[in-house]
């Protein structure tokens, strides 16, 4: 099924080491439309990465740093992106740990244009 | 945060359930309304208050759920200003029981629905196979004690005995 | 930025003398390649011998590299064949803060200040300031201020807008120092905001099967963040100017990080950091 | 299925007080509640409807106290009499410990009054419970009435208690018989703990 969504998860999940791409509403960390490899458990990555984001969004204006953009965390075996903007809505991306994720950043930013 | 349970094998795995979700309680009962555990209440009455409103809840989303789509909900969400509400069933080898559980902004009906399944499949895997072996729980005479406490409780000292038509024995 | 270099590199190819050099080392040594970004600007200094820029260069790249006598060197020729150039009266001012010699850098920044120069450098000149006048005397020694966990980091700081913390496992400060925009320490508001995201962090890693995490870093309207957890349940955070690349602050973070594992191991190991 | 804690020594019994509509079960339940002291008490909650009567149903947690060594605490509900609250009845009795059934001595709620009891029963069975197995108290309400407008309780017990349970003559309103109904039936939910031990 194709959703306004589609093209820009699909052009995410195309990056070489992406394994699953979300558009995920960070209030209450449900699953808003997902492009997932075999084997992602999308509704765990989306209520975590959604929890994350927002405890940096919350912590860094409680710092007084501003709103914040783009979000990287790297782990042994993999890597969690995530962009959020005006709306409620965050897209984030599940990666291999050698990913691209200049690259990965660069498409969020873009994905994010598209979805504000 | 204060966690009672009726049987100890349900302890942990609530424990774990509300450090992960970052729930501010919780509580698991039977369909019926009695509490098998409870986290984050300070007072018992609450609890018991909570079973029954979260029974009736839950009892009543099931039937709803049966007659809009032949099958009981998933599960129930109600949302507030700063806190909400998430309930289900959970099923294990010793019957069906009901979770409720309250979180705020620290949470999300995400998080907690995915710590919903973790718990679950936790209660599964931990819950005795069979029912324990009860021994009789009071003493035979235990009258004495009950009628002591229910003047106590009404504030007489002995448990009178109108006439009729006022409240007489009939039998 | 990528495109950025290799539009300048092929330029500077074709035209060996071009002032393109000084776009194209600045980039490198944002991205945090320090001796391709030497050789470049050293290049460009041969066939720029009067160019202030070129050594205005040369001096960034040598503080980056820990060089800080190189870089007072190539500022002050900045000063001589421009004495106006504020770039260079920042750069010396930094230089004699991380030194310890406050009043010399108290000097360049006032008169980096008269010359029209922003409010990051009405903000260093507050730190020095305050660092001269209050806790530190202004001929501090070396080794009081290493002494002083706030001044940790003080040598792997680069720019002005640099700074970093460690934290214990309850989000106290244990090393660093964070300025406000008033020149304010507010490194232990800023530290128990930002170590309750380690707690997600840490429960997100455990729950998606991924492994430790290493880092987390992030970017905001104001500034760029990394933290990674450290030993004994630590955590370093490092945050810079939003302008500074994310490759360079990850760079910032591993040598802070590595820094405070060597002090919290001397810590732990009785206090004697000798 | 009384709920025993054998580590914290608890026992938690639920009781359902069953009728018809307007028979007096909330009631019942309002004059217990201004009777017992606020530290043996919860709030007693009321689901009901902008007329008052019974929605889903009435609530009071009560502490009874120590009894052979055990925290004994019951939980008293109402049902909603009126006959289209069939579902929320079934669900309200699910469990239940103990059941009073309120019956209203009016002589025109007669036939309410017999239709609430075989409901009662029938409900019972729908849940697999053998209706004999539950102890059960019944209560003739509103025997301060003038007796033209009731039936003796003789009548009423002729009509109703075919199984010869405990019975009651009440004046819920003013207390009569309320205390000596709950006493009843706490003796009987109790006995099943101290002759068969608890089901749970």
């Amino acid at each position: 099924m194709s959703t306004p969504f589609s093209e820009m998860l699909d052009s995410l999940t195309r990056q070489r080491g992406v394994r699953a791409s979300l558009i995920v509403s960070e209030s209450d960390g449900l699953v808003v439309d997902s492009n997932l490899r075999f084997g992602q458990d999308g509704e765990r990555v989306a209520a975590l990465a959604a929890s994350m984001y927002r405890k940096a969004r919350l912590s860094a204006r409680a710092a007084r740093l501003g709103a914040v953009a783009f979000l990287q965390l790297d782990a042994e075996r993999g890597r969690i992106c995530a962009v959020g903007g005006r709306s409620d809505l965050v897209i984030v991306v599940v990666a291999d740990a050698a990913a691209n994720v200049g690259l990965i950043r660069m498409e969020l930013l873009k994905a994010l244009e598209t979805l504000e | 945060m204060n966690i009672a349970a009726v049987e100890a094998w349900v302890e942990a795995p609530l424990r774990r359930f509300v450090d992960d979700a970052r729930a501010r309680l919780a509580l698991l009962l039977h369909p019926s309304g009695q509490v098998m555990a409870q986290a984050g209440f300070t007072r018992e009455v609450d609890v018991m208050t909570a079973c029954a409103l979260a029974a009736a809840s839950h009892a009543t989303a099931g039937e709803l759920g049966r007659r809009v789509d032949g099958k009981p909900f998933r599960g129930l969400h109600y949302a507030g200003p700063d806190k909400q509400l998430y309930m289900a069933a959970i099923e294990t080898t010793r019957g069906a029981y009901v979770c409720l559980t309250v979180f705020d902004s620290a949470s999300s009906l995400g998080l907690v629905r995915i710590y919903f399944d973790d718990l679950q499949r936790e209660l599964s895997a931990a819950a005795p196979a069979s029912e324990p072996v009860a021994a009789p729980a009071l003493a035979v005479d235990f009258e004495a004690d009950l009628n002591r406490n229910l003047a106590a409780l009404f504030g007489r000292e002995e448990p009178s005995v109108t006439k009729r038509p006022g409240g007489v024995p009939l039998s | 930025m990528a495109d950025d270099v290799r539009r300048w590199s092929d330029e500077l190819a074709r035209d060996p003398s071009s002032l393109v050099f000084l776009q194209l080392g600045e980039a490198l040594r944002r991205q945090g390649q320090l001796e391709v970004a030497l050789k470049i600007a050293l290049r460009g200094l041969d066939r720029h011998q009067m160019n202030a820029d070129a050594h205005d260069l040369v001096a960034r790249i040598a503080v980056d590299r820990r060089d800080f006598a190189r870089a007072m060197e190539e500022w002050e020729t900045v000063l001589r064949i421009k004495p106006a150039h504020l770039g260079a009266m920042k750069g010396l001012g930094y230089v004699c803060f991380q030194q310890g010699r406050f009043e010399d850098a108290e000097r360049f920044l006032s008169k980096a200040a008269a010359g029209g120069a922003g409010s990051d450098v009405s903000n260093a000149l507050a730190t020095v300031r305050r660092s001269s006048g209050g806790m530190l005397a202004p001929t501090l020694p070396s080794e009081a201020q290493a002494e002083d966990p706030q001044y940790l980091f003080a040598d792997l700081l680069v720019d002005a807008g640099q700074t970093a913390l460690l934290l214990d496992a309850s989000g106290y400060v244990m090393a660093g120092v964070y300025l406000d925009a008033e020149g304010t320490n507010v490194a232990q508001d800023v530290g128990a905001q930002l170590s309750g995201i380690s707690d997600e962090v840490l429960r997100s890693a455990r729950h998606l099967d991924i492994g430790d995490w290493k880092a987390i870093t992030f970017e905001t309207q104001a500034a760029v963040v990394a933290m990674a957890p450290g030993r004994d349940n630590s955590l370093m955070v490092v945050a810079a100017s939003r302008a500074t690349p994310l490759g360079l602050l990850r760079r910032l973070l591993e040598r802070c990080a590595d820094r405070a594992a060597v002090w919290l191991g001397v810590e732990r190991n009785g206090g004697d950091r000798q | 299925m009384s709920l025993v804690n054998y580590a914290t020594r608890e026992i938690t019994c639920k009781i359902v007080y069953y009728g018809p509509g307007r028979s007096g079960k909330t009631t019942n339940l309002h004059y217990i509640y201004g009777q017992v002291p606020d530290d043996r008490k919860g709030k007693m909650v009321s689901l009901a409807t902008q007329t008052d009567r019974t929605l889903f149903f009435d609530f009071l947690p009560l502490d009874l106290g120590m009894i052979s060594g055990f925290t004994t605490k019951f939980q008293l509900y109402t049902v909603p009499g009126q006959v289209y609250y069939q579902t929320t009845r079934k669900l309200v009795l699910q469990g239940a410990d103990g059941v009073v059934f309120v019956a209203d001595s009016q002589s025109r709620q007669l036939d309410e009054n017999v239709e609430s009891f075989q409901d009662l029963h029938a409900n019972l069975a729908d849940q697999g419970v053998e209706a004999r197995s539950v102890p059960l108290v019944i209560q003739y309400n509103k025997q301060d009435l003038p007796p033209e407008l009731i039936l003796s309780t003789n009548e009423l017990s002729d009509a109703l208690n075919f199984r010869g349970v405990p019975e009651f003559s009440a004046d819920a309103l003013h207390g009569p018989g309320v205390f000596e109904t709950l006493k009843s039936i706490s003796e009987l939910v109790l006995k099943r703990l101290a002759g068969n031990g608890a089901t749970r």
